[in-house]
């Protein structure tokens, strides 16, 4: 059985979603997550999708490029403001929301903004959209991404969407009273974060990973607790559905 | 750049016109009423109703220095950037779309500091075109707490009085002039739209002139029929535009699907030809075709309803 | 030519209307006023109601008893909510808002909560409604009522709508920035504010009045400068429209 | 008295199950959600849209101590206060209408003492239930400043850090449950309302509790073909209740207008009788019938189809 990497990303993170739920999707894995939970053990897992759709489903093969456009609105119930699916968020309806990023650090803060010294950028990347609002606002956040090096920093250059922040106590000192970061998924491994110091730990590998391809992707010290197990890989059944809803692979790769 | 101040801006709509009259006009003649230096709030989201008719036009009439914002900035951006149109963007994205990765165009403007970009998360923008709208100086939210966009982008905290907890402070953005398109409007400029209104009731609120294009301007008595539907009211809206297919190449919701092969076509241009490429587009789009209707006869009939037949099935 | 006292106040405060402004308007003597400019002078006049109307054309003979029924919505161009509906007069749209009340103070400051100490009230008066908001966010404000001098008193038992408060600066103090009280309309007269003190000062009288009759029905001093004219008596036609509108006489008495 | 705070009110949302899930049950069993010492908040205004079938079996079942919160407080606040249901009521004007002037029982209750009375401005009342909506722990306004209201209701002032200038602070309001009545919802407790929404949406998403009745109960598929008019979200609703004439004697928009011969036949009798005259029509109407349609007969059919009629030439 192989895989892409988008493939094994939306597999895994499909499995952390349970029925009867609220997902806050972004276009891409998320929602392929999404959609293959709701096919497979979640069918009343609920859809919400940042361009102003409440449970969507959506038609194989005709995957949205953005959340703001027909095809993400497919079958919706609602079709509020962008503002008012945000404070649907801030007054806490969500159960998960999915982030990625282009620097994750120890704590799970995201950086989505600059490359280098906001002042003077290496790279001005496309900036936050809806991500540090989700971080804020859902009760448990999935960093959901490709496990590289350049990307597991030990200290992100600019915090768009804060995690942990500084550890215990950083969210609430900084007024964010609700919520957190709670997984974080990546082609190489699944991982949490230590209550006790709310930094990033390794919890399982996946298929055919090793402990040590996983710590040389990584850019900052990555404790486990005992044995790590492996995942299950994606079954022949997961990969079907994601391969129908995404014929052309636009987004499986 | 950041708008009008909350005094004034409470005091350009008691001084303007708000009667119900006929504000009917040509695009050329709405164009008109954007001046250099403007603050333009776009209508829509990213590719969806996207106010086209009326930015192509600013882009002819050659305004300057102005500043555009928009919950998710899509291309419209990097055409005002190349045609030295923009000097600033308040967004919280700036890009086209998943497919596409990094906006040349920006990380060339952006990094090189010819263009300013203020950057909010999506929520906090949306909340600052709502204090606005609210008549109120700012709004609180637990968004951007915590963040290094809060203090980059000029937004407060404060301990609530009420919990003691610390809360962020966004502040009213209240744009000169917001653009919006929509699928009806009647003279007067009560307008409606269907299917998701992303934040353009806010902007028409919120802006000093408000610039509304329709996709079909109706008699008045059509919308009173549903005027639980009508969700801009006339007296923000100062003037109104007719034009189907307003929004083309990006999407009106029903009417027509975005024509991707398009976007992708100017995206993969751009990616290898960089600010050449947009000036091509400029000439072969913004100032070669004289009217809109050249402009879409650029495109083809044959396109625009394949496009309304693309809608009408994903609506079904 | 005969005509009750609501007639009057309706015809009185009807000519202080002007075309192609926006009034909000409560029902009653403000409603009767409102469709009366527009059946007159200022047919491009728009009403906007409280429970959620603008843009509303009035039937004769159903006229509503609440702003928020059916009767009020009557063509309706927009039907927002409530909180929208005061949200366009926070933001500055509304040209002119009518208020009545229990007590009114020279400062035109208003009481509709209690008359006596609010915590022992003699009378707990049905409370602000949208009076307070009205006046804190409309450009110019009318007071439309009877004449008594229980009602004229020189300080309100309590401020439920804030006029001119103390006198000058007293609103911007407060941080009311905009709008302002204008005019004081009764069936003894029309009053303005003397610009120097915000105090009520005498501008007209009404047909057939003397200034004995309004001093003596004025719990406060009410100054007038120079001569004081008297206004014309409502016409035949105003009246006749009118009673058009209101033929059970609900409205008019 | 005042609801939940801000904390607790976001752990309850979080801890209830907002599952998409059938939620139609019967008034008697939706009316056990609501506890002794609860703050209602109840939607419509007035005599629009009063959810009087949720309202009667919350007398029937002999709640107490309730905390009644709507922006204008009809009569059902007069039944309360009588039947010793309410302690306490928070709105901005309590009265049944212009023609029959102060309410008798609200002074006699409230001037006593027997139950309290928090006086808001109709703009902020909203505001609070907004706020709350928003998930924030305040609004900001210009309203009330100035007035007496602005301490005596418990709202705050503050120095705007961005115009420097006094700003008036109002708390959310969390009720506990909020009782709304709507045009048509589908058993998940997505629901449409025709007409004026008043606050009803707010305070769907305000409440930790919410139960909603419905002219009709409609297919989910129905709702999603204009989905656009949606605007209650069924994960903020507890309790799906099929109740066509639910708000009757008062009005729902386009469907029935309210009983006005009714309500001024209520009026006259407490106007001489007081509340010896309540306690007649809490036996008539609210003790007497056991089932909804029992009461409903009391008015009789003929009268409900001649105010249907009413309305529809009225929307016409």
């Amino acid at each position: 059985m192989t895989y892409t990497v988008s493939e094994l990303l939306a597999v895994s993170a499909s499995r952390l979603l349970e029925d009867r739920r609220i997902v806050f999707a972004g276009v891409g894995t998320p929602l392929l997550a999404s959609v293959l939970a709701q096919t497979t053990h979640a069918p009343n897992l609920t859809i919400v999708l940042e361009g102003g759709v409440i449970g969507p489903e959506m038609a194989p093969g005709r995957l949205p490029i953005s959340t703001n456009e027909m095809r993400a609105a497919r079958r919706g119930m609602l079709l509020p403001s962008i503002t008012q699916i945000f404070l649907y968020a801030q007054r806490g309806f969500y159960d998960y929301g999915f982030l990625g990023g282009a620097q994750v650090d120890p704590y799970g803060n995201v950086n989505t903004s600059f490359i280098g010294p906001p002042d003077r950028p290496r790279v001005r990347l496309p900036g936050s959209g809806g991500a540090c609002d989700i971080i804020s606002h859902c009760r448990e956040i999935l960093i959901v991404t490709t496990h590289e090096r350049r990307r597991f920093v030990e200290r992100v250059d600019f915090v768009t969407s804060p995690g942990h922040l500084d550890g215990p106590g950083g969210r609430r000192r900084a007024g964010l009273l609700f919520g957190r970061v709670t997984k974080v998924v990546t082609n190489l491994a699944l991982m949490s974060f230590d209550p006790a110091t709310e930094r990033m730990r390794l919890d399982a590998l996946q298929p055919g990973v090793g402990l040590d391809d996983v710590r040389d992707h990584t850019g900052f010290e990555l404790p486990a607790t005992g044995d790590v197990p492996h995942l299950p890989p994606p079954g022949e059944r997961d990969l079907a559905i994601l391969r129908t809803l995404d014929p052309e692979r636009t987004f499986l790769g | 750049m950041s708008g009008a101040s909350f005094v004034e801006a409470r005091r350009r709509v008691e001084s303007k016109d708000r009667s119900r009259r006929d504000k009917r006009m040509p695009v050329e003649r709405a164009a008109e009423l954007v001046r250099d230096g403007d603050h333009i709030a776009i209508g829509g989201c990213l590719y969806s109703r996207t106010p086209w008719v009326t930015l192509r036009e600013l882009l002819r009439q050659r305004r300057r220095d102005l500043t555009l914002s928009r919950n998710l900035l899509c291309y419209e951006g990097e055409l005002f950037m190349v045609a030295g149109a923009a000097r600033g963007i308040v967004t919280s994205w700036a890009g086209i779309g998943l497919p596409w990765g990094l906006s040349r165009i920006v990380r060339e403007f952006v990094e090189s500091g010819r263009v300013h970009f203020d950057e909010w998360s999506h929520l906090a923008l949306g909340l600052r075109y709502r204090a606005a709208a609210m008549g109120i100086p700012f709004l609180p939210t637990l968004s951007m707490l915590g963040s290094d966009l809060l203090a980059r982008a000029g937004a407060r905290t404060m301990i609530c009085p009420f919990t003691g907890e610390r809360l962020c402070l966004v502040p009213a953005l209240f744009p000169d002039v917001a653009l919006l398109h929509v699928h009806r409007a009647d003279p007067f400029g009560n307008a409606q739209i269907d299917g998701y209104p992303h934040m353009d009731a806010d902007l028409a609120v919120a802006a000093a002139t408000v610039i509304v294009s329709a996709e079909e301007i109706v008699d008045p008595e059509d919308l009173r029929r549903h005027a639980d539907r009508t969700i801009i009211p006339f007296f923000a809206v100062d003037a109104v535009i007719e034009a189907p297919y307003g929004a083309y190449p990006h999407e009106c919701y029903g009417l027509y699907e975005a024509d991707l092969a398009h976007i992708d076509a100017y995206a993969r241009g751009v990616a290898s030809g960089g600010a050449d490429a947009v000036h091509r587009y400029l000439d072969d789009y913004v100032y070669g075709p004289e009217t809109f209707d050249a402009y879409l006869e650029r495109f083809g009939l044959s396109r625009l309803l394949e496009r309304r037949r693309a809608a009408q099935e994903l609506s079904r």
